[in-house]
């Protein structure tokens, strides 16, 4: 899939597949652009982190790393509101974290113990927070898009000016619960943004074996919405985009479906012999770093330093040591417990 | 008794939605044609004059992401009442009721709760055949996180409904399309609010003799069985209405099997796997000592429902084959 | 919804949503298209008289009635070949007459005698005739869509040359299923066009009620196949425009989804006061009698004359009396068989 | 006997399918991730090379739709073996299994045929939690037109996956992922093509004390319990095998029960309206006068798959489970 990028860093306006979407990542303060680019930095190593305890076999099941999509997750989340909702799917951390979840309870929450955000329940796929407009992680694949679209449906009710952010992937775009989904928002014209992480695989399915199409948001047409394909790597793009829809979905103008276009560097699972792509698409995509892009376009600009950007990897790298040490002297929950939470 | 009003099975479920949708407005209804055309069996007919469009919520033919949508709004706050058409399509959204709802608030390590109601007409005897006569609860309350309920009366289908609403869980309400309407089945039903507590069986009939536990349309068959069978035979069944599948009152029917000694099971379901299989292996388990003969399932036959009339009568259990069960037990001691 | 008829009756081709359709039905023989409109008054007839049964009580069940969309089915299959597969829906009688079903055979079956397709197990919703490529009726809505697709994919495997054709209506068109199978369809190009009866209520429920665009059709961008939408009530533009298609998918040119519009003239099924729609809408439509239009242009085109025309509605007419008669004078099954065919 | 062959599981299924597809060219492999990548859990490695693409087909994630293809071409002179990535999706295909592939025939009054298999992997203990762990049997156990079969070892997965693959039914065949790669339970499988009756219970290990029913992995886990406890309180267990659990081998478990008198059941499942409430239901009824002590079940727990490692092995039964449940039953006495 080719990316076609048409903007121009000095204009104040993208036009991107027709839209014509303002910079507002340019008036932002610059505490907040730092704050992101942290957030990235804690995504990685977060999931290097996590990496290292798959390899060490302390996590029991699985865990799908989203390295190589950060600015997916972080444009995204800032470019909406703190009590705003999202939903996410198996690939979560990374909406978790962007969304401000606590590291520690994260991390407890890999190793099973009990101090997790599921107290051990629920595990990687499965961590929500509610209280904070997480609704949590899903281990089916569209599972969450219908829950994302009854939290727009509240919105919609309560009239509270929230918005919904639904995370999926390309796989996800060909489950019947997409379809029905969507169509439903668009019918109520919910405040849902579907974002699409197209990260061009399906586990090993890459997308030309399960679409005919080549852009995913083209299946807008069927619903009657609005819908772009983005670089879903470039930071700055991804937040202006989903800064533009949700303030349309903010005034009741209807669903919308993002595609951002990224990729995972990492294998789909922990188990993951990666057959069915070569190790040169995956360099070429490594060198599309989210982080390094969004980081030079902030020296560019400058906004900081080369310097200031290690001081924040450093900080993120410690801000998951101690994640990692939490969890790991954190206490097993009680089997005693086993049929708490079954029930409200 | 003659002054106090009688209603309907369907109208008093109506009646419960109303009334609980005037106390509470994050109470709302979703489902297909429940709006202007008052759902496949009228049970919401009038609903959206009072409530309006947005609160008595219809839906394109999606079952999925409906009970999606319910669930999504009931963890944000709402309080859905969702309408499957038939409880056949339950299937369609199983993973839904299943993955989504029922499991949210365990996974999630009791921080969610989904409370909401899946109302669905379940059981046949309407000549619809296959895919539209089934009684599916052995698959829903099989479901760790969902509570599934059964009325077979309309003062409990009121009480009972009541109930469900209020509770903070995902609770499928099954109803029994025989009843909608029938002014056979009619009953004083209070006017005011009240609610019956979900894990509650209760006894229809007072007997010594044999127990039956039953669910839904079957409690009415079975109360029916149980006059004949008394007149003809002098068999004397106490009738125990299971209600609540799931929590199940088990403690009920060991009482009564305490005084009886015997207990059959009825349901319309196809007889393998279905629910009173687990009621038969738990009083298998903790009322052995009481049993002094088999356990017997009166159930449907093992097929789909036919469509035929005569295959329909015998596909589900009717009165005569529930004497028959009555008859054999006694014959089997 | 409007209907734009640019076509000409002396053009040799049609102009369709961009498709340029030939004019096949002109070279038809005589006798074909005379046999169509048999099959839409036995239609309608067979309908009519089952709603007598109906109003009779002797119809155990409900019944949903085809009146009004007869040159849908009729247009349709007669464009295709005698061996092609077909899969239907809950409004399937009119799908199973077109496809030679036996009259007789079908009036048991809604009176469940034992004589009938199904031996009384299926009734209405549930006609199949497997040999001669019906692959059923379904009371789910949308529920036939995947089985039709795998006719495809056999069609494909085998290479047997065969197309299948999936009658659905518009309300089908937001489940899950749709979605699924079109794109399973396309990325596979099986030969398999998606037939979307759209009478423009799904049960009560209008189509811009349960949809925010205009045309179904317009969903196949979002797989990536031909598709378009036809005046469903006339005969000849369903035959032309099934024919253009069939010839397409039997030459591996994927799947299609033809939208044909029309409108039901009876109730959604037995029980059912109409509240959704105003009777001033349903004579709008009952002017535009498929049965009518298509008399009109055999007529026009000197094929036939209105005393022919006549005589092949009595024969129709008889047709379905003896049907009656038969099923009436039809043993009911033997409760004893109830678990025969549950297994193979 | 050292000589022969000894695969795993996984092995055995895999040869079964690879065997059938040489003899039949109708049959193919139809499933999620299944050709390059081989499958989850690498069932269907290294297929495609010899079947192509056409035959080891991927599909997108769009589990109805496979099912309902899987069906369609199984009507039309298929018969595919369709792959579920994980047991826990088949709810997403509930209606097209259920509804569409069980009735098919039976609707039809018998003029169709479905011969296809759905291939599952059910079973926790690989701490991937409430969505990837379930144990759903029940659900497709209860519908008429389906058959169920559970495979507990190489052997019996190749036999019986070889009669499913013949069968003209629809099959649900579950396997279980902790069997797979497990070279503890490799054992000798023949080369050559055999079948194992759909509708035969297998003795897995005589004994005269107590009958235990059980099912996929807790047949080993059983097992092992069972020496444990011979060894220990000279309790000596007769294992049974359920293996196909629609149709269900009744007659297996009763003659047991002639000889001990005794029944406990094993599952993985939520015991509340688990499978083997059927068993226990048929037993109370058509066995009731061989036993002389209550059925007990020894199942999961009723919560959904927990994640954490110590939650899991609370949540599943494991040798601990039962052998404590083999005690209580000669306590119980
Ligand atoms: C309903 C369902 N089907 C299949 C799976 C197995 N599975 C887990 S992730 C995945 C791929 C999902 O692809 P995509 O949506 O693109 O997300 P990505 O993994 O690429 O981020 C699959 C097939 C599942 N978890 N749920
Ligand atoms: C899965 C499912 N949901 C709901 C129904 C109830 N139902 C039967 S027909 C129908 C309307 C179908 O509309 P459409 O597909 O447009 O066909 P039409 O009746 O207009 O011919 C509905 C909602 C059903 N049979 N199956
Ligand atoms: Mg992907
Ligand atoms: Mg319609």
């Amino acid at each position: 899939m080719e990316l076609k990028k048409q903007k121009n860093r000095t204009k104040r306006k993208f036009e991107i597949n027709g839209y014509t979407i303002e910079d507002r990542f340019r008036g932002l303060d610059r505490e907040t652009k730092i704050e992101m680019l942290r957030k990235m930095f804690q995504i990685r190593h977060f999931e290097l982190q996590t990496e290292q305890f798959i390899i060490r076999g302390m996590i029991h099941g699985t865990c799908h790393l989203y390295i190589g999509e950060e600015a997916s997750a972080v444009g995204t989340i800032y470019a909406t509101k703190k009590d705003d909702y999202i939903t996410s799917n198996h690939r979560g951390h990374g909406h978790c974290i962007a969304k401000g979840a606590d590291l520690n309870l994260m991390m407890a929450e890999l190793l099973g113990k009990s101090t997790g955000y599921c107290r051990g329940r629920g595990g990687s796929m499965h961590i929500a927070d509610v209280g904070s407009g997480n609704l949590g992680a899903n281990g089916i694949v569209g599972g969450s898009m219908g829950i994302a679209t009854g939290a727009g449906l509240t919105a919609r009710m309560k009239n509270n000016k929230k918005i919904v952010i639904c995370f999926f992937g390309d796989g996800a775009a060909n489950e019947g619960i997409f379809h029905e989904s969507i169509n439903m928002a668009s019918v109520w014209q919910l405040p849902v943004i579907y974002l699409c992480e197209n990260n061009i695989y399906g586990m090993s399915t890459p997308m030309q074996e399960a679409f005919n199409i080549k852009r995913i948001s083209d299946r807008k047409i069927s619903y009657g919405i609005d819908g772009l394909t983005i670089d879903g790597n470039n930071l700055v793009e991804v937040y202006n985009t989903v800064s533009h829809f949700q303030r349309e979905c903010r005034r009741g103008r209807g669903p919308v479906l993002i595609e951002a276009l990224t990729y995972r560097w990492k294998g789909h699972s922990k188990s993951d012999a990666q057959v069915y792509r070569s190790k040169e698409e995956v360099s070429e995509w490594m060198k599309r770093d989210p982080i390094k892009i969004y980081s030079g376009e902030l020296i560019e600009r400058k906004i900081i330093t080369r310097k200031e950007i290690e001081d924040i990897e450093n900080r993120a790298r410690d801000d998951i040591k101690k994640a990692a040490d939490f969890a790991k002297s954190s206490p097993f929950p009680d089997p005693e417990t086993i049929e708490e939470d079954v029930y409200a | 008794m003659e002054n106090k009003r009688q209603i309907t099975y369907l109208e008093a479920i109506r009646e419960a939605m109303q009334q609980m949708m005037r106390k509470d407005e994050n109470i709302y209804l979703i489902g297909e044609d429940i709006a202007e055309y008052g759902g496949a069996f009228g049970v919401t007919a009038g609903m959206v004059d009072e409530f309006g469009k947005e609160r008595i919520r219809n839906t394109p033919i999606s079952e999925a992401a409906l009970i999606g949508i319910a669930s999504g709004s009931a963890m944000t706050g709402m309080r859905p009442i969702a309408e499957i058409m038939f409880s056949d399509f339950m299937t369609i959204a199983m993973d839904q009721i299943a993955n989504q709802a029922a499991k949210a608030r365990y996974m999630f390590g009791g921080k969610a709760s989904v409370p909401m109601v899946i109302r669905t007409p379940g059981g046949g005897g309407t000549g619809a055949a296959g895919q539209h006569s089934q009684s599916l609860e052995a698959l829903v309350a099989h479901i760790p996180g969902l509570k599934v309920v059964m009325p077979s009366c309309p003062y409990d289908a009121k009480g009972l409904l009541v109930s469900a609403i209020n509770d903070d869980n995902p609770v499928i309400f099954i109803e029994h399309k025989l009843l909608y309407k029938n002014k056979r089945y009619v009953q004083y039903v209070p006017e005011e609010v009240y609610g019956i507590s979900l894990g509650k069986g209760d006894i229809k009939r007072k007997g010594k003799n044999l127990t039956i536990a039953a669910t839904s349309f079957m409690v009415q068959k079975s109360l029916e069985a149980a006059e004949e069978i008394k007149n003809e035979k002098g068999i004397d069944c106490e009738i125990i209405d299971i209600r609540t599948l799931r929590p199940l009152d088990l403690d009920i029917i060991l009482t009564s099997l305490e005084k009886t000694g015997k207990l059959m099971c009825v349901e319309e379901a196809p007889v393998f796997g279905g629910f009173m299989g687990e009621v038969a292996a738990q009083v298998a388990e903790y009322g052995f000592d009481l049993l002094d003969s088999p356990i017997l399932r009166v159930a449907g036959r093992n097929c789909p429902v036919p469509y035929s009339l005569v295959l329909e009568n015998e596909m589900i259990p009717g009165v005569e084959r529930i004497k028959e069960g009555i008859v054999d037990l006694f014959e089997k001691i």
